[in-house]
């Protein structure tokens, strides 16, 4: 699964994107993003607070229940600020 | 009909192109928005737009379809730029073309609220204090919510 | 600023000469009208748009003042034009620009609803009947009531 | 005083304005119309409707009641149909 970050989640992350494997139970946006926060510190520091976090899944935005299948392309950032 | 891009545009050519070879359009709305040198506190030196390709666009054009589903529009036109930009340059143009005014008002006003808080940009700003990412401004989703529909609202 | 002039204008020039050198401004907004070829039920040819020379001046220059009073405006500016107009041809300009994109959306269209009611312009219709004086409409009365201070109203 | 006359007035007066002597005991905009209104029959069909009549004096919009003085510029004409 791909899972791409912007914004300031990809400064305190890191990189841009990472490929996963969905693992063992894990099955929607929330489980997701619990299991990228054990990866390391900068994970954990970006993703605490989901109050400050957006959700894309293959372009379109949806909700931390959202379920995932392991072909979907999943986005992560902060509330947009364009315009 | 909507672009981004990284090259400026130029709004009259724009405005007059949406009207073009058209006798029923009695008025073009423009919301032209520029880079400003001062958010909240600190100077602007640049700032640099990141946005998300392949999303931006289909959320653009998804507020783009919303506007015409909901006004009856004879064109329109989001154009929104990325990458760096000093204070004055344009960043966005939204443009609605209407035989009513009240119309490409609304539909304009519409346009440019619901891809403040809907389409994926992110701003980097250049201050004194280093490089520093643009908050989400509570007001934008206030503005944004004006145009939420009560579903008890009569359409 | 009001212009009252016989020849066209190029709405992405007076949007750029509005900001030129400004770097504190959010954005503009702008309302174009055109010459429809539809008024009621008849085809126009064309229109002649007379003025009150002087008067119309004057008007419009109380109008765009009464705008910078009531919003907090960096610039704004009027352009009305006379004379022999066609089908698609731009008669009017309004463009205001301000900090803040609510204040910029609801100047131009004050300014525009209250010229359509305040501005001394007639337009002579050329229709298949003949030449004809366009009647104002009702709606552009209740329009401009929108803007109409209430006395009782906090401001 | 001068008097002008624009739109369906002008056309239906027959002339664009008028060098007025203020009559006698004429003092506001209502007592000029009627001293106009007995010119000739096209100053009565174009002037008869004051609904339809807008008054400007020294290009300030006025009322029917407005005290005129002989120096004014007054203007007749249709409600405006510009923008």
């Amino acid at each position: 699964m791909k899972v791409l970050y912007f914004a300031w989640l990809r400064t305190r992350i890191g990189k841009p994107e990472d490929a996963i494997e969905l693992p063992k139970g894990v099955g929607d946006v929330r489980g997701l993003i619990d299991h990228l926060r054990g990866l390391g510190p900068g994970y954990d520091q970006a993703l605490k607070d989901l109050k400050t976090v957006r959700v894309a899944v293959n372009h379109e935005y949806v909700g931390f229940d959202h379920r995932l299948k392991p072909t979907d392309e999943v986005a992560l950032f902060p509330p947009v600020t364009g315009g | 009909m909507i672009r981004v891009q990284r090259e400026d545009f130029d709004p009259g050519r724009e405005i007059a192109r949406l009207t073009e070879g058209r006798r029923d359009i009695g008025g073009v709305v423009s919301f032209v928005g520029l880079v400003r040198d001062m958010a909240g506190d600190a100077k602007i030196g640049a700032m640099t737009l990141e946005h998300y390709p392949g999303m931006t666009e289909k959320q653009l054009a998804a507020i783009d379809a919303e506007a015409n589903r909901r006004w009856p529009l004879a064109a329109s036109l989001v154009i929104h730029r990325y990458g760096r930009l000093e204070p004055g340059d344009r960043i966005v143009l939204v443009a609605t073309a209407s035989p009513h005014r009240d119309a490409a008002f609304d539909a304009s006003r519409f346009l440019i609220d619901w891809l403040k808080t809907r389409a994926p940009f992110w701003k980097l700003e250049e201050t004194p204090r280093g490089a520093e990412w643009v908050e989400a401004k509570a007001s934008d989703d206030i503005a944004a919510a004006r145009w939420r529909k009560k579903p008890d609202a009569a359409e």
